[in-house]
């Protein structure tokens, strides 16, 4: 059951003119968070902006004793909202409801899970790859950028032990080109015998991308999706993508309650908004 | 004891707040946050006969203290809603408001027919003003006999309470009131979304898949509160207010301005534990006020002069 | 050199930036703050024949992104203003839309043919939309005859532009623009305010003298464009759009829904100098789209479906 | 000429848990104001709340050099926007509007000039004090409040060498009661010959009762009103007060361009909402 706590902002670390981490004092949040789950928080005390904005849990903050004590948030200023939030002071309290969404499904050995990150869409895998390896699981990260700066936050995943593949669009970092070029190459070294999870976040046609490679070299892909949200829970269907039911039948499904993340082969995507 | 009951018609309501159609799901989907038998009300999510895939995304667009939505009234149909959630509402001891929408005034009857034998209906709100579909509904709802039609047609066949839902896309809300109070409507609701768009100029295209959209939110607040107060005047059924109530003297203001119950709708979106504050705040301006009962303040306006006018305006 | 002049009829304004009626005093008001020629125009505040002391005050209230007013066209009456306040405007080179109101056909006329008169009035807007007094005005306003009937009765006695001003509080506003061209009107202004009210909860008073204002400001800006829009398929005469316009943005909204050129009311009072704001803001949108005319960008609504729909909605 | 500058917050002193003190840097409104004048300020950066609301000039800061480089402004907080500027951090930048409507005109010697302030209605007075003992006019102050605490800055007048007298209504400091008392003793016991002006800011009806007692006394007295502003430039005939002409004859007359300060015998009380 989500709850809606007002949280203490404790830091706002900027890590380049559009990208910070937000630190949030929010245990039961915290406590209840699952991979790839997000918040709703009210980016401003007034009606300007009016509606909440979705973010993903980047990192679930623990005390000493290893207690959940809160989360962040990894924060790209796009618009309105995430510039508030990247102007955003300790000390300033902030709505935040959650945690919220259908958690990726952490595979268990001997799967492998391979995650697949362009841009923003980083933010979902530090908690999806935490679950992994706590199972056991070995993990992977193929992430994309355009410029080496944009690459943020490495460092997490590698003191975890993360097998991680860069891509930068300028070749600054790791593979020069998209994302699918690193993970192209990985899929097709693979042995039949060895079985890989796909999830991928990020901008939509790059996660289109993933989900034909992962089908074409028959692997299972879950993607996390971003649709506009009016309310996180269900309420207003404004959140809706189109998705196969079982018997393969496509209706509006909403994302925020069936998803964010959904099996890739539900997905019509060209009835997706890029 | 304070005493927040209200009393539309037949049915009398716990407290004057009842969750608005649309915003609230089918009102299973809060079950687990909100505890619904403390409602005045669910409203659930218009439902046809048929079930509805709704508009393509994006639907909705956020405005200066408001937002457009046009989801295209995505829904179950009233056989899902029937065997799938209505037993849920039914346990959780929620007060079912069920709004229906039809492209005919047959299918309003039938649908009124069916969730007339339905276990655990409370009442039926007559979607006629929903501004985001092309066949039925505001085409009703914007003519005085298709009001009256639709109305009388449902009341023939259904106990339930019968409660249209006006338009505010109309010049005179009043004689709509008026309409329906003579076709034998219970009470009236008021008001649905106001008819708007909004464009992306980068692009030159509308937000909205749909084109347009429907306005709520605070920013239509004082509209809806002069239209409820200018049907306070035209008739004497009751009158559930909405339209941006997002705090304790927004319920308070329609309640004022003459309505005697309120649906809340955007607001639980961004705030989907509202309700207990707006249930503080009543209660708190009632012990300040020294009142016991809430349903006292419907229709209590005092428009008297406050000093004799100096001058010709 | 980018060109953002526009042309409504027979009028060629520089910049499609017109400071509305009731929001720029009579203009000498901002005469030192502001280098008037620099507008696309300015429309004074509403004039009778007479001089009107207007409704007593509180007469505006601030409302979720909006206000209400209830100035009750307080104003220093025709000749007044042609001996006082046209003078300087002539001299300070203003583009002068004189804003008129009457409570018969005869003063529009009378008014229409003082001002036709008078040196240094480039077009009349006829307020048949105000929704804060009692008579006159929006009666015209709210009847397709009584706005036809002003309309042809002013474009008999005037070669001056004439312009209606439609209210937004009628069903379908692209009728009433239908009615104004078929009545000879040069172009068409909307919208004047929406008819609201807001209520003191504590002391259960209406928070204006008036009881009812007019509701402006960003809040209705959806509400508005979407009414521009309907009216550009309607009717072939210019259209000047305005409601909650404070950024080049919504400037560009209203011209790529249908708008000729625009006013700017309430954004003026949160910041007067917006002015050059607004037009440095055009220029940016020229230049990033390689524009020569801003012109060019009136009614230029993208509406082709983005992705075949997938299934019926 | 009035200019609109993003004026940076240089401190915000609380005095109270209602009272603050807010110093704006504003170099150009500070050199041009005059005595009793106000600004229209921005009290958010967005649309909540959307006008802008009036406030008197409280005291015009300078360099050493003595030259203007900013006001501040003397805050009560009363609703949204008073209670953001409450709250207002320094660094914020705010939008402000100045110098605006008709100020005192400060007496000369040998006239003498009292100033009347209730509550909040002080604030106009710093500048007029200044602008007489510039012009070497002795200047007297009376100042009521509820309670000895609400009195708030009497220092300032008393460092400028102004005659204070205060009065609460609890009588914890100063005449216990309104801040007539002393006025009216001091009125009662005034020569014939002295030439003594009256200024007076403050609630409705204590501008009212100090208006009366001015004429009963023969004395002339100049009220600085507070009516609800829109623009605060004469725009939108929102602030009007029934206001008597040359002839007599009421009008509604634009507090903002006309005043805030008028003639107390223009003014009809009866029509003024209180
Ligand atoms: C499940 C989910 C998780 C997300 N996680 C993150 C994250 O971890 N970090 C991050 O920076 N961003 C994340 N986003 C995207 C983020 O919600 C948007 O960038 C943000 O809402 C934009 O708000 P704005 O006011 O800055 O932009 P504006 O363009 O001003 O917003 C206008 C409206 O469009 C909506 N909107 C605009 N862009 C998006 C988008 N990409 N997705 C959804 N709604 C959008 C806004 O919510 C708002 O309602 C996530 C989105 C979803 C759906
Ligand atoms: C010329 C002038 C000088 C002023 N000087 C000062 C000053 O130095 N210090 C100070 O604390 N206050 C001063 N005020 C009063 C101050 O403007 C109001 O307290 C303030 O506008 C209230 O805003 P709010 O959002 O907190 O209250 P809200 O009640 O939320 O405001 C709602 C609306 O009512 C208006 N309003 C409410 N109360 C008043 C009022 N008393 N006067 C004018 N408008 C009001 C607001 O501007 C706003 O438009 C002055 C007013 C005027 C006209
Ligand atoms: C997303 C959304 C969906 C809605 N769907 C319906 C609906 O199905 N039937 C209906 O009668 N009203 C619908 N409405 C209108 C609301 O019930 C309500 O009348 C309107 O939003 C004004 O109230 P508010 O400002 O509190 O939201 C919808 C509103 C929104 C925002
Ligand atoms: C205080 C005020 C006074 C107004 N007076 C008039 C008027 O005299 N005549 C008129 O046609 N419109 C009048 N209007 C309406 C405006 O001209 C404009 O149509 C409306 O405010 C919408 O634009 P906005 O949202 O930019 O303010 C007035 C509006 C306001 C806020
Ligand atoms: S965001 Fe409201 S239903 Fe998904
Ligand atoms: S505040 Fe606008 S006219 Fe005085």
């Amino acid at each position: 059951m989500p709850v809606d706590v007002e949280a203490a902002v404790l830091a706002n670390t900027r890590l380049s003119d559009d990208y910070s981490v937000l630190a949030l004092a929010a245990p039961a949040i915290a406590s209840a968070a699952r991979p790839g789950q997000f918040v709703m928080l009210k980016t401003s005390r007034g009606m300007d902006p009016l509606l909440r904005r979705p973010f993903s849990i980047f990192e679930v903050l623990r005390d000493e004793g290893g207690a959940p004590t809160g989360i962040t948030v990894f924060n790209k200023r796009i618009g309105k909202g995430t510039s508030l939030l990247y102007d955003v002071e300790p000390g300033t309290h902030l709505q935040c409801l959650g945690p919220l969404g259908r958690p990726f499904d952490a595979a268990d050995p001997p799967a492998h899970a391979w995650m697949v990150a362009g841009g923003v869409g980083l933010a979902p895998f530090v908690t999806l790859a935490e679950a992994l390896l706590a199972r056991g699981t070995q993990a992977t990260l193929f992430y994309g950028a355009r410029r080496a700066e944009d690459l943020h936050r490495v460092e997490i995943f590698e003191q975890l032990g993360v097998r991680v593949f860069c891509a930068t669009e300028d070749g600054s970092r790791g593979a020069h080109g998209r994302v699918t070029v690193p993970l192209q190459q990985e899929l097709a070294q693979l042995g039949p015998s060895s079985d890989v999870r796909i999830s991928v976040c990020g901008p939509t046609p790059m996660m289109r991308a993933v989900a034909n490679l992962a089908s074409t070299h028959g692997r299972p892909c879950e993607v996390s999706l971003e649709q506009v949200m009016g309310c996180g829970l269900g309420g207003c269907y404004s959140c809706v993508v189109l998705a196969r039911d079982e018997t393969g039948a496509p209706h509006h499904t909403r994302s925020c309650i069936e998803g964010p993340v959904f099996d890739a082969t539900r997905i019509i995507w060209d009835a997706l908004a890029h | 004891m304070l005493d927040l009951s209200v009393t539309l018609g037949t049915l009398t309501i716990p407290n004057p707040l009842i969750a608005a159609s649309g915003c609230f799901g089918y009102g299973v989907e809060y079950a687990d946050a909100v505890d619904l038998s403390t409602l005045g009300g669910v409203a659930v999510k218009g439902l046809f006969l048929a079930e509805r895939e709704g508009h393509a995304p994006p639907r909705i667009v956020e405005t200066p203290a408001g937002m457009l939505n046009a989801i295209g009234l995505q829904g179950i149909g009233v056989h899902r809603f029937i065997r799938e959630k209505l037993p849920e509402l039914r346990e959780r001891r929620a007060i079912v408001f069920v709004n229906i929408c039809g492209t005919t005034i047959d299918e309003y009857v039938e649908l009124a027919r069916i969730l007339s034998d339905a276990e655990g209906v409370h009442a039926l709100e007559l979607n006629i003003s929903c501004p985001n579909i092309k066949a039925g509904g505001i085409t009703f709802g914007c003519s005085l006999t298709g009001t009256h039609s639709v109305v009388s047609a449902v009341r023939n066949v259904t106990t339930l309470p019968v409660i249209p839902k006006l338009t505010p896309n109309v010049t005179d809300v009043a004689s709509f009131a008026r309409a329906s109070e003579e076709a034998g409507a219970d009470a009236i609701s008021l008001v649905n979304t106001f008819l708007a768009m909004a464009i992306d100029v980068e692009t030159r295209r509308p937000k909205l898949t749909n084109i347009v959209g429907g306005l709520s939110g605070p920013a239509i607040r004082p509209i809806a509160v002069r239209m409820v107060y200018e049907c306070r005047q035209a008739v004497k059924i009751p009158i559930i207010g909405m339209g941006g109530i997002a705090h304790a003297d927004d319920v308070l203001e329609f309640m004022i301005a003459g309505a005697d119950a309120v649906q809340v709708g955007t607001a639980n979106f961004v705030d989907p534990f509202i309700w207990n504050r707006l249930l503080e705040g009543l209660r708190d301006y009632m012990t300040r006020h020294k009142m016991l009962r809430l349903s006292e303040i419907t229709g209590t306006l005092d428009t008297t002069a406050r000093h004799t006018a100096w001058i010709s305006s």
